[in-house]
């Protein structure tokens, strides 16, 4: 009895006292508030910030070169515990965004002008004449978001284009980055009506070649009773622009514009708006995919 | 010499330590993802299993067994591996950044790791000599090595594999991990 | 806390073995026969149950650097213990572990409660999880050893279920283990998906 | 006797007797033709004309200032009637140039022989290939007088004629081989003497054993000229693969032939020299093939840029059968364009049309590591591997592979028996790759 | 607006595409197994003909339920899965249960193939699984041989030689044609070398496979031949008996579970050999084809990654 407490007191001493000399002698300095953050962030990788996923985002924070809003995925409650790691305040709210596609030419509204046989890739269907479509501003159809969406909120439709679902968009920023188009736009969920045609050709043209075109009648502006819908210069030509900080969602645009090419929705449902800034249930769900690597 | 030929043999192919003995299978299934990856865990874990081997063989063999307290066997292996895994990764830490890069992560991951703490006490088990204690562990190591090579060739193969949904990951690894192990039973009675 | 919910959480959602993933190397050497496995999951589950109690109590004397090592500590001491008892009781179900008994040691699952658990909760907390957690444990190992006796050897508990030359024998040889696991966890991300 | 090649790449049946045999044919001269602003790999050209000017054959209508740049000319007299965007045979939309026939021929005033081609200097020589508007005639539209520039420290030792044409179907080159050899050994005259080159080699495959014959003898007492007859392979073309068949110089990755001190260019382009230097006429007309299953009645054509594709097709007997595609080049590298109502450009050697291939499922199957497109690379590339790659977006891998040395030639894609566009994938990472240096 | 038919197609070059597709890849395949399966037929007769029916029966069905559950594409046009399941009746004994065989072809096709994804995305040889998994399983019945000319039970002429029993070896000209015990598709050797020339002729494999296989193992056991004082007859023998021809010709040379590169080929290759060898010295089976190749596929993804060729243009160094 007494020779093995006595021995394996002594086993643990000796390796005690050299793993405490080696500690000390050793040491390297680690921020362990890195390592606190990295416990609660929300681990898609996804890059939204603009730094190579979650762990560069965490030293970042620390070195104090990002915002803790700059991770979109995290949400408030993200906010609040980087805050709290880092001894700060909140920072200012945000709106909860969410990734929405500005064009409604799926196939039967815009005309075509060859069939595409190739890889499902945006910008491998746009080396050939700008894509299949006419309309050079439009959906390519390829799905070249659908296959970035860390978050499979992105789906391809029956129509060709993009469906997004906006409980799972987690406003991450991929597919805006992704699309050669540059026809998916980060937009605050209580802005309920959008412009959904970047086409900026002549009217006569655009209506050539597209049912849903924005074709510059300019009768949202003349029926706008807050002045917030402007057909403004762009590009070689002209498109209808919804000024968002004088838009009062009033929708008389959307119903009196003869193409629809300016709708009205509500991405989410009211309490899911209520609780802006969170982050949606659909997004990270913890599976640790991301960290086992 | 034969016998040292034939534990070689035993401890790579016949019956190797992952393949056929089940021991080390969390980095096996864990670390096997990329083969750069599976490097530095297979260096990491062949670094510890010898010198722990050496280290144990000696604790049992000039104290454990001489003070009749091998009952106290599991708590002083475990003790040793466990301090050297933290000394070593203060070591590399401190002299060798880059090393510390390639391997740091996988250290603490080795001190719950059954290859090491299992070939010891197989070790013991066996009553080897010092000699076959260094090189059982050293086939050993290299039997991990091997296996976790393989396994992460296969593995970055499989990544763009379309495998079934529900079989991604995991499942599918066991499942590769199977078939090996059936091939390596061509191995079984090779002397 | 609900307690219902931390001792059921290692049963099914939970489980370790087939969603966390831990202890993988006893749920593959030792699943050979029913027995072996029920045998394995009671071990573990008292070495666990006695871990997550001492470690639970003496969550706040442990200085936090000393943690693992002294948690190893510990554990080592309870399978010392457990070995000794299984050598005294079981000797029959000793000689078929084997190895596998010591290394209990280093099953992810109890170093892993007791880090992530049993050193942040009260008592009567550790002690539910680390049944919800054990008995979770010891259910995956009896349907995997269930699985692979019955096909492996066409018996059930020692019970001749099959007849003779019906068995493949594969499934109880160290490829079999990997198979009836892999498809066992396949099995249960299907069923996870739908259920989800 | 074995005749030299490069490794890797394919057999293809040529099917080029449909028009190899048919002399070439001068192409009825369209009432209006339209010329694009851009012919040529490099910045567009700027018009020196506006809607309502008469302009000559053969004078400047536009001209950039880049250095890599190409001028173009008017192929008719008449009077420009606008300037519209249309597609173009690359593959983009571009603007062109409309002149409305008068049918006069009357020549630009510009169109001068020199007085004395022996006399010229290298300059004059660069100049007149310049001015000339001269670039690749095989396709890639390459300004030629930017190779002829001289570079400090860098000494051509040979010049190589492309007369490989290794593209099925395609005719034009073989032809203008056996009707107009001696403007293409003078042309050649000329690029070497610009830039002080001792050697010169005309590339031929050896499926054009007639055009071998005629060159030799047009070259027969030039003793620094010489005909290499090459294997019959593609893509024996492209110009790595060239260089390697003539010299067995590899040419480092990411080098310009330059480094190993040589040139190619397509015989077209020496003939087109020649006339510049001899005539003083700017490139206004090319040899064009038009063929394939699709058409009634395949030939070569004399034809001037701006003729509408539509124009070549109806002389030709018009379609026949139910064409799916409508190439601009060559059925491996062409491109597909969906009308044929655009212009012949300068890089048009022909025009093919094709029915659906009978052999070709409706999709691709998994790709069974086959290994058919490894052995195909001319680039000793892993083309599945990349396509692998570039499927999951794994740009940086990719140029790990090195993905940036695929010339894009398609073997891969034709010996691929799962049918998979490997080389769509591949053209998608280089451009992912380019992109992201850009930044 | 209606979208417009009969829009002319835009797709990227190449317009031209080799006929060369997988399935003619699979039923030149086929063809080249037809020799060998009539020799099997008429060697081993009913037995034979049961075995390999139920056997390619089975893996198509299983090919399809399969693709039903997963929701792939409809494999009608392919017959990889027929393969498989002609693949593994050939290496398996005539008088095997056909239970076992159903068995052994659903492991094959469901576990080796379709986990991993479906065509071209196994890792190993999906048959040399099937027959591993069977062997492993019932190792009596697995190893239970009939003659084909007298139907005792006999032991394969390679068991005999390892053996070194009673037992006298079948002469050589028996193991050419055929007339011994053995697996149902493996005995003849002169039908899976015009099976195995039919395909090097078609080029629908690479000769680097089969021919550093055979090569290695022929000069291996030359070797030992000489050293043990056996004549050329033994190499011979060697090459001839058991499943060597089978698998340097059909299996080994499987696409998918081969190296993509020339030089992974020529070590695959020798690899296989050495093992076959080492396995048939030394280890516990008289026959070790199957196990060589599988091993081998296991190295396969890592052949693939060291021996890639070097770059057109890329400097000796540097690659």
């Amino acid at each position: 009895m007494l020779v093995a407490i006595l021995s394996l007191g002594a086993i643990g001493a000796v390796f005690g006292i050299i793993l405490g000399f080696a500690g000390k002698k050793f040491a390297v300095a680690v921020d362990p508030r890195v390592e606190a953050l990295l416990q609660i962030m929300p681990g898609a990788n996804c890059g939204a910030c603009g730094l190579p996923g979650c762990a560069a985002f965490a030293e970042a924070i620390v070195a104090g070169s990002v915002k803790p809003s700059d991770c979109a995925p995290g949400g408030a409650t993200l906010y609040e515990q980087i805050a709290a790691i880092m001894g700060t305040e909140v920072s200012a709210y945000e709106e909860r965004k969410v990734a929405q596609l500005l064009c409604q030419g799926g196939y039967g509204r815009t005309r075509m002008l060859y069939r595409y046989e190739g890889i499902k890739d945006c910008r491998a269907a746009l080396a050939n004449f700008k894509g299949p479509k006419a309309c050079d501003f439009g959906c390519v159809m390829q799905g070249s978001c659908f296959k970035v969406c860390p978050f499979g909120a992105i789906e391809m439709g029956a129509d060709g284009l993009p469906v997004i679902d906006y409980y799972r968009c987690t406003a991450c920023n991929k597919c805006v980055v992704e699309c050669p188009q540059q026809i998916l736009k980060l937009i605050g969920v209580s802005h309920l009506v959008t412009v959904r045609c970047l086409n900026t050709e002549k009217g006569k043209d655009a209506k050539a070649n597209c049912s849903v075109a924005c074709i510059k009648c300019k009768i949202c502006e003349k029926n706008c009773p807050e002045d917030a819908v402007h057909v403004v210069a762009a590009g070689e030509g002209s498109v209808a622009v919804i000024d968002v900080e004088k838009c009062t969602n009033c929708g008389i645009c959307a119903a009196k514009c003869p193409t629809k090419s300016i709708d009205m929705i509500s991405p989410l449902s009211e309490e899911v708006v209520l609780e802006i800034g969170t982050t949606p249930d659909a997004g990270c769900q913890a599976c640790g995919v991301c960290k086992t690597e | 010499m034969q016998e040292y030929v034939i534990i070689i043999i035993s401890a790579v192919l016949v019956n190797n330590i992952v393949l056929s003995q089940f021991l080390g299978i969390c980095p096996f299934l864990g670390v096997s993802k990329k083969l750069s990856a599976s490097l530095g865990m297979s260096g990491a874990v062949s670094f510890v299993l010898i010198i722990a081997s050496f280290i144990t063989w000696v604790l049992q063999t000039y104290l454990l067994t001489p003070l009749n307290i091998t009952y106290l066997q599991t708590i002083a292996f475990i003790l040793v591996i466990a301090s050297l895994v933290q000394f070593v990764e203060i070591v590399i830490k401190k002299f060798s950044p880059p090393m510390y890069k390639a391997l740091g992560i996988f250290l603490p991951l080795i001190t719950t790791n059954c290859a090491v703490l299992g070939v010891a006490i197989i070790n013991i088990q066996n009553e080897y000599s010092l000699g076959k204690v260094m090189v059982h562990s050293l086939s050993h190591a290299a039997g991990f090595t091997i296996a976790l090579l393989l396994m992460s060739g296969i593995r970055e193969r499989l990544e763009d594999a379309d495998i079934p949904e529900s079989m991604r990951g995991t499942p599918i690894a066991l499942i590769v991990a199977a078939l090996m192990s059936i091939s390596f039973l061509g191995f079984s009675g090779l002397t | 806390m609900n307690l219902k919910n931390e001792f059921t959480k290692g049963i099914v959602r939970e489980n370790p073995l087939f969603r966390l993933l831990l202890g993988m190397c006893p749920a593959l050497a030792v699943t050979t026969s029913v027995n072996n496995g029920l045998g394995m999951g009671v071990a573990v589950t008292g070495v666990l149950l006695a871990s997550n109690i001492v470690v639970s109590s003496m969550r706040k004397i442990i200085p936090p650097g000393v943690r693992i090592p002294a948690f190893i500590v510990i554990i080592a001491t309870f399978v010392t213990i457990t070995d000794m008892l299984m050598h005294a009781f079981t000797p029959a179900l000793y000689t078929s572990l084997g190895i596998f008994i010591p290394l209990i040691v280093v099953n992810c699952i109890i170093l892993g409660r007791a880090e992530s658990f049993a050193s942040r909760n009260t008592l009567l907390p550790s002690v539910i999880d680390a049944l919800g957690m054990g008995i979770g444990f010891t259910l995956a190992l009896v349907v995997v050893s269930a699985v692979r006796e019955v096909l492996g050897a066409g018996t059930f508990f020692g019970l001749q279920l099959l007849p003779e030359n019906i068995p493949a024998l594969i499934m109880i040889l160290p490829p079999g283990g990997f198979i009836a696991l892999g498809c066992l966890l396949g099995l249960m991300n299907k069923f996870q998906k739908k259920t989800a | 006797m074995k005749r030299a090649t490069f490794k890797g790449g394919i057999h293809l049946d040529g099917h080029k007797e449909l028009t190899s045999n048919l002399p070439t044919v001068v192409a009825p001269v369209p009432d209006r033709v339209y010329i694009p602003l851009s012919q040529h790999i490099g910045a567009p050209c700027v018009p020196l004309v506006v809607a309502g000017d008469e302009v000559k054959k053969g004078q400047k209508i536009g001209m950039a200032k880049a250095f890599v740049s190409a001028p173009i000319h008017a192929s008719v007299s008449g009077k420009v009637i606008g300037i519209e965007v249309m597609e173009h045979p690359g593959g983009s939309f571009v603007p062109c140039i409309i002149i409305e026939n008068d049918h006069q021929e009357t020549w630009a005033e510009t169109v001068q022989p020199a007085a004395d081609p022996a006399a010229l200097t290298p300059e004059e020589l660069c100049a007149i290939l310049l001015e000339a508007g001269i670039v690749g005639q095989g396709g890639a539209t390459f300004p030629t007088h930017v190779k002829y520039a001289p570079v400090e420290g860098k000494k051509i030792d040979t010049v190589i004629l492309n007369g490989v044409e290794c593209e099925p179907y395609l005719t034009a080159d073989h032809r203008l081989m056996l009707e107009r050899a001696e403007r293409i050994v003078a042309g050649l005259g000329y690029m070497l003497r610009s830039i002080s080159c001792t050697q010169g080699v005309i590339a031929i495959e050896e499926n054009k054993m007639d055009a071998v014959a005629v060159m030799k003898k047009a070259v027969a007492g030039q003793p620094n000229l010489r005909v290499v007859v090459l294997k019959d392979k593609y893509p024996q073309g492209s110009e790595k693969q060239l260089i390697y068949a003539c010299t067995g110089k590899e040419l480092p990755v990411g080098e310009l032939p330059l480094s190993v001190g040589v040139i190619v260019n397509n015989v077209g382009t020496a003939a087109a020299f020649a006339d510049a230097v001899e005539l003083g006429i700017p490139l206004i007309e090319r040899y064009v093939t038009v063929s394939g299953p699709g058409i009634c009645h395949p030939a070569n054509y004399l034809v001037r840029i701006g003729t509408l594709f539509s124009e070549l097709i109806k002389a030709s007997g018009g379609c026949c059968g139910e064409v799916e595609k409508i190439i601009a080049g060559g059925p491996m590298m062409g491109n597909t364009v969906f009308s044929d109502e655009l212009p012949v450009v300068k890089g048009t050697s022909g025009i093919v049309l094709l029915h659906k291939e009978p052999h070709r499922a409706q999709k691709e199957y998994p790709c069974v590591r086959c290994a058919k497109c490894i052995d195909a690379c001319p680039a000793f590339l892993e083309p599945t591997s990349l396509a692998r790659l570039a499927k999951r977006s794994a740009w940086e891998e990719a140029e790990k592979s090195d993905v940036m040395s695929c010339i894009e030639c398609s073997s891969c894609v034709y010996a691929c028996p799962a049918q998979i566009p490997l080389i769509q994938y591949i053209r998608r990472a280089k451009q992912a790759i380019l992109a992201a240096k850009a930044r | 607006m209606i979208p417009q038919k009969d829009l002319i197609v835009v797709t990227s070059a190449p317009h031209l595409h080799s006929p060369d597709n997988v399935p003619t890849a699979m039923r030149d395949v086929l063809i080249a197994l037809t020799p060998a399966l009539l020799a099997a037929l008429y060697f081993f007769r009913l037995p034979a003909l049961l075995v390999i029916l139920v056997c390619v029966i089975s893996a198509y069905a299983a090919e399809i339920v399969c693709l039903k559950i997963m929701k792939r594409e409809s494999p009608t046009r392919e017959s990889s899965a027929i393969i498989t399941g002609l693949l593994l009746a050939f290496c398996l004994p005539p008088s095997l249960p056909l239970w076992m065989a159903v068995l052994g072809t659903l492991f094959a096709i469901v576990v080796a193939k379709h986990l991993f994804g479906g065509l071209g995305q196994n890792i190993f040889n999906p048959a040399l699984i099937g027959r591993a998994f069977l062997l492993a399983s019932f190792p009596v019945a697995m190893t239970n041989w009939t003659n084909p000319l007298d139907g005792l039970t006999t032991a394969s002429p390679l068991g005999i030689m390892k053996e070194a029993g009673g037992e006298v070896l079948p002469p050589l000209g028996e193991i050419f044609l055929g007339s011994v015990s053995g697996s149902i598709g493996e005995t003849s050797a002169l039908a899976l070398l015009l099976g195995g020339a039919y395909l090097l002729y078609r080029r629908q494999i690479d000769w680097r496979i089969p021919g550093t296989f055979l090569g290695t193992v022929f000069l291996l056991t030359a070797v030992i031949g000489g050293i043990k004082g056996e004549g050329l007859w033994y190499p011979v023998y060697h090459l001839c008996a058991g499943g060597l021809l089978l698998g340097a010709f059909f299996m080994a040379t499987d696409w998918v579970t081969s190296p993509v590169t020339k030089l992974g080929r020529i070590l695959f290759g020798i690899g296989c050999g050495l093992l076959v060898v080492l396995i048939r010295t030394k280890g516990g089976y008289p026959e070790g084809v199957a196990y060589s190749i599988l091993l081998m596929n296991v190295v396969t993804p890592l052949l693939d990654r060291y021996t890639k060729a070097r770059v057109f243009g890329r400097v000796k160094s540097h690659a």
